[in-house]
């Protein structure tokens, strides 16, 4: 964080590709794009893309747990090897381990679970083009496939990452600010339910700037929400229970 | 990446193998007639080369990085080749995730000995200090969504990538170099030396290319030829057994397969694509 | 390291809720009333820092060793620190051996960018030679018992260990350096910067704090905050949902119990224990 | 395949071992030679020197894949660590892995598999010292192990490896050949059946050459024929089945 | 052994910490010190500092091997990271991995195996620090943590160590004496039935040196077993049978 | 690699038992007699020494290969020595395909142990550059068929293809060093000093040597000592227990074993065989 970026990132309060600090890059969204998922999504948020399939729910292979009770989600974030700068190994970095693990837990709590007991969802994302936020892009992706796949919800979920550049909050950290930023606030929220199901934090944060980053999350959100719906309208009647 | 997908019930094995028997497709495809194409390149931003095919329902996507490499021994004049193919559990309900399973090994073999011996690619451009530093080429390739002919589709996606690629530019500093990649040069393929191969599956004894999921699944027999539309540049006989009248016919079909097939991939490299879709 | 251990009785379940509701808990601590803390360092005399931390009837143990690294590029005025942190089967009736599972890397990396941020640790003067040789930190934190609230015990058991932290001396003979292990001297961290992390856990709509493993395995919600007193240096949600009005509290609430925890840590990680008890 | 031989590959019409272009190494065998499995063969190419063994039809461990209606081949292709020039690791390369597939796919076809529902058949082969023409070598030998278990087969399968020197075919390529020759066409036969069970190809053939090596392949596979059956006669009366 | 140490082992009679040859460290011992296991131990052998606990008996996880007659004992021995004077891998390495093989086969001949079919016994084995004679040190806290789980046992294991330093036949190597002495000969007794439970030798032994090892260690043992007898004592009644 | 292979009838164990009990086994041998022996050296020609070693019907073969490697640090003046030892899947119906499991690594380690004490291979000859560069000796031991006694042939096989094991000469320009395979000169063993080991079995109250798999799958002790026919250079306690008595037994009997053995190796592994016969 304390490394000196290649050009500044805040300049005359325009950040580097031309955005305001609360501005959000174009977030695009494509579902049903892999005909072998029982739901898929393609989620671009500027230049970063990812690709989320959805599998189930279905009879697990034995060797896996499952719950007498109810549905277990798995997720796999990971990220192709042509996606990042440097060529990406593929074997699953302890990064990517930590991040399917949030990304679970921010899924659970919108997925009607107990509707599919001793069965299993596996969500799968696949991160195809790396410009910083690609956890919050992926969950966003993950929770389109979902309901792309007729999988009951409790609402959508929408990823947004805040960031730091010294004082000023930005919203929708690309590369360069997630790489010479000065702090990384990934937050995924249940819009209607006013729910965090997701939230981490890199860097050093006052309580009141996390206060504004939430505020920042939750109003970008709005517009995420929005052609989320709008991507799935037509499809399917999502089922959205309260 | 496990066979068969799932069981075909034999109703429908039976009408499948009697539409075969009469020349005819589900899909109303002749027997060695392939489905619809589309090949879009430069669709990654991260890659330094990339590609993105259709081949039907099967959608695969290819990947092209340069890294600093040291050469091998015995070529020191020659940058360094490392195909990679894997088989991502989001394209196919029973692939699982993990490194490269035996399935996913040998595709990446038939298209490195193709790529290889084609001479398709430069690789003597691709050195930077002989004998010291040379560019290691990563293709990558990523199945998205598997519908049958892997082997196909993949091989398309590699040399569409290829055909893209940019090499970014080295930067030798006394004993020091690094990669610039911000500049980078076109990388100059041999577009006449591009490999395809042509996969046949048996059914009965009727051969058909192209195969979907369900009419792979049902086969009995796969042999690939890879031809640079005028010599052979890999072979690998799958499952089944073939007669050498067969293999005969097999590889001069391909090579006028292959000729036609070119003309129409070169064409769809030629434009980069604005973005990313499915 | 799976969960859940064993399945709580939907009777006990039962008392142990309508308790919480009461603003109660079965050993009669207060919501957010931590269990008996007692921190003891220098108990391993080969980690060149150590500390066992007993929170209630959880036991961690956590084991600084300092070894010759390389920096990375963008950092080479920094030493390296890794952060590891293991779940030997010993420590609970599940945990199997192995390489560290998601639970193990997730509370590894969160300690990883507490420690990072709050600049606790000195990185710069753990250099040798600028870009070329710096000190490895290794932060090995090592569970023995695990009877809930893993992430806390571990935090206080690594910034303890390093409070009791010694670095060998390096020798540096010409291109060579080596670690002379029999000389060594106090590592100088920020104990201002410490940071701390309070780990709260939903049951129903009530929040907890220093959960026994049991209250934990009933948990519906866990969130974690990283502070050294003022600033908030880390943060992660686990399981379930929290509102943004619950996150507010917790932040404001964890920079006070922080302060006061602070104290606490520092008075006992003053002076090294004789040896090592459990 | 462009690298310098140390000695030319062919001069006078000879090869660098004295043979003809389409002249076999010495060809030797012997079956029966491990106790514990139920099939086992060593067979040699010159100095190419494979050990088979075949375990089965049994009953798998659970958590192998075995299918209802017939046997599962599984076969492992290995190098021993001293067998090549430099020490090989034991682990599986990926060269490796192929093999073991290749060689499954040309064995299946001869197995009468639908004998055996639920049960496996173990092939594994060491290749204890290796001068060229291995996988074939390996095919002949795990032909020959099978016929030895007594296992049912339609026909003996033998391999025979093809290559070129400049525009001349040759038959059953050494190390030295491989490592420097123009092209390599490793080939298993259905000998009596006359079927291709493995082909591959490394290297650039015109159509005209693939033939003319198909051609030498079945010529070879003649005599090795032979010399497999007299192998096997007066051990067991060999079940084959048209 | 070759190698030069940096002090001398021995100088009048006297050894690099002032023991005597036959003397044994101050060993301290304590049980019940891990809430969540069914047995565990905390034994030192001066700096030397191993922690076990007992699983079991328990019913074990389908994929583990049991057997119909009689309880399986699994053992893992491991040294903690900072155990040891450079950063200790915790991945197991081959001396790790025959160190609990012989621990295991050690503990078989004592504990009741036939009272548990079909279950396991696991003992887990940390080295906290580690100052030579480790293994033996874990024998003993394994056998104590067995009597703590309440395992009925035929008898106490002790642990000891010896060693040679040019001639003379030392107890209880340290770090020091195990890198720079002429041998090292782990020994593991059970101490009533006067068995021997395991024994392995480094270096290079005349037989009467090995005979006179086993002397020194039987010695070693009884204050060893003393200390155990008296640390279990009114805690439980240890169930021993003879 | 796991025991028991199969289960022994009960009946068939009794039989067993009671011939033991008079001295006798199910082949004629005495309780300490050993099966036939033979050992043929120098059968695989890529290996730069190599044994073929068959104890009954126990295969064992093991090849030493010279390749270049970096002296350890604190021997600065001696080369490396690896054993390895394999089970590969061909050699028992039990034994399955991955890296050496605990038995194979157990073996491996026990002759490691007894060459390296032994001082039969004389590693100070096995330096390049002292401090920089050396020969890495690869033992590599290869179980071919198992029927009981794995340790004892496979120590006859290494310390065989070790008597026929040739070095390639080592070619220094300034600060590269290179093999040349071509130019090779006799590993100077110290034959005096050859370890062997006997295994001791227990079957009731009686020991044996050498055992069947079927022996060594009812035994109830298993002991190991290796000596160079005067001294003890290994011992391993495997299962069951013994009493000093039996030791001492088992340690003075072996020396005279190994004695004689040595004699019957040395001739053995004079000449070496033709080609490769099983």
């Amino acid at each position: 964080m304390a490394k000196q970026p290649p050009v500044p990132l805040l300049s005359n309060g325009k950040r580097v590709d031309g955005r305001l600090p609360e501005e959000h890059r174009p977030v695009t969204m494509q579902v049903g794009v892999l005909p072998n998922a029982n739901g898929s999504a393609l989620v671009a948020y500027g230049n970063t893309i990812v690709l989320a399939a959805v599998y189930g729910p279905r009879e697990p292979i034995p060797r896996y747990i499952t719950a007498p009770d109810k549905a277990v989600i798995r997720v796999r974030y990971h990220m192709a090897p042509f996606s990042t700068d440097d060529r990406k190994n593929p074997a699953p970095t302890r990064r990517e381990i930590e991040i399917s693990k949030v990304v679970k837990e921010a899924l659970e709590a919108v997925v009607f679970l107990e509707q599919y007991p001793k069965s299993t969802i596996d969500v799968f994302l696949e991160v195809l083009q790396a410009d910083g936020s690609t956890r919050v892009t992926s969950i966003t992706a993950a929770s389109l496939a979902l309901a792309d796949a007729g999988i009951p919800l409790r609402d959508l979920v929408i990823g947004v990452s805040v960031g730091k550049v010294g004082d000023t909050v930005i919203v929708d950290l690309n590369k360069l600010e997630d790489n010479y930023g000065d702090g990384d606030l990934p937050i995924a929220i249940a819009y209607r339910k006013g729910w965090i199901l997701l939230m981490q934090l890199d860097g050093v944060w006052k309580p009141s700037e996390v206060k504004r980053g939430l505020e920042l999350a939750f109003k970008a959100a709005e517009n995420i929400y929005r052609i989320m719906r709008e991507t799935l309208k037509g499809k399917y009647m999502m089922v959205v229970q309260q | 990446m496990s066979y068969p997908f799932e069981i075909i019930p034999s109703l429908r094995r039976e009408t499948l193998r009697r539409l075969i028997s009469e020349g005819k497709r589900p899909d109303n495809r002749q027997l060695l007639g392939m489905r619809d194409l589309s090949i879009r390149v430069g669709v990654v931003k991260t890659a330094d080369g990339s590609a993105i095919v259709n081949l039907g329902n099967t959608k695969v996507i290819a990947g092209v990085k340069f890294e600093l490499g040291k050469p091998f021994e015995d070529t020191p004049n020659e940058g360094n080749l490392i195909v990679n193919l894997e088989t991502p559990p989001l394209a196919a309900p029973t692939f699982e995730p993990g490194p490269p399973d035996e399935n996913a090994i040998e595709i990446a073999r038939i298209i490195d000995r193709a790529l290889r011996h084609s001479n398709y690619i430069p690789l003597r451009d691709l050195v930077i200090i002989p004998g010291k530093s040379v560019y290691t080429m990563w293709i990558d390739i990523y199945v998205l969504n598997h519908d049958g002919n892997l082997i196909d589709s993949s091989m398309l996606a590699a040399v569409s990538a290829i055909a893209n690629a940019q090499v970014p530019r080295a930067i030798i500093d006394g004993d020091n170099v690094k990669l610039d990649k911000s500049t980078k040069v076109q990388l100059n393929v041999n577009p006449q030396n591009m490999p395809l191969t042509v996969t046949y599956y048996k059914i009965d004894k009727y051969l058909i290319v192209d195969p979907t999921l369900e009419e792979e699944v049902m086969s009995d027999g796969r042999f690939t030829v890879a031809s640079d539309g005028e010599n052979i540049v890999a072979l690998q006989k799958g499952s089944g057994y073939f007669t050498p009248e067969e293999v005969d016919l097999m590889i001069n079909n391909t090579i006028s397969i292959v000729k036609d097939l070119k003309i129409k991939v070169l064409e769809m490299v030629k434009t980069p694509a604005g973005s990313l879709m499915l």
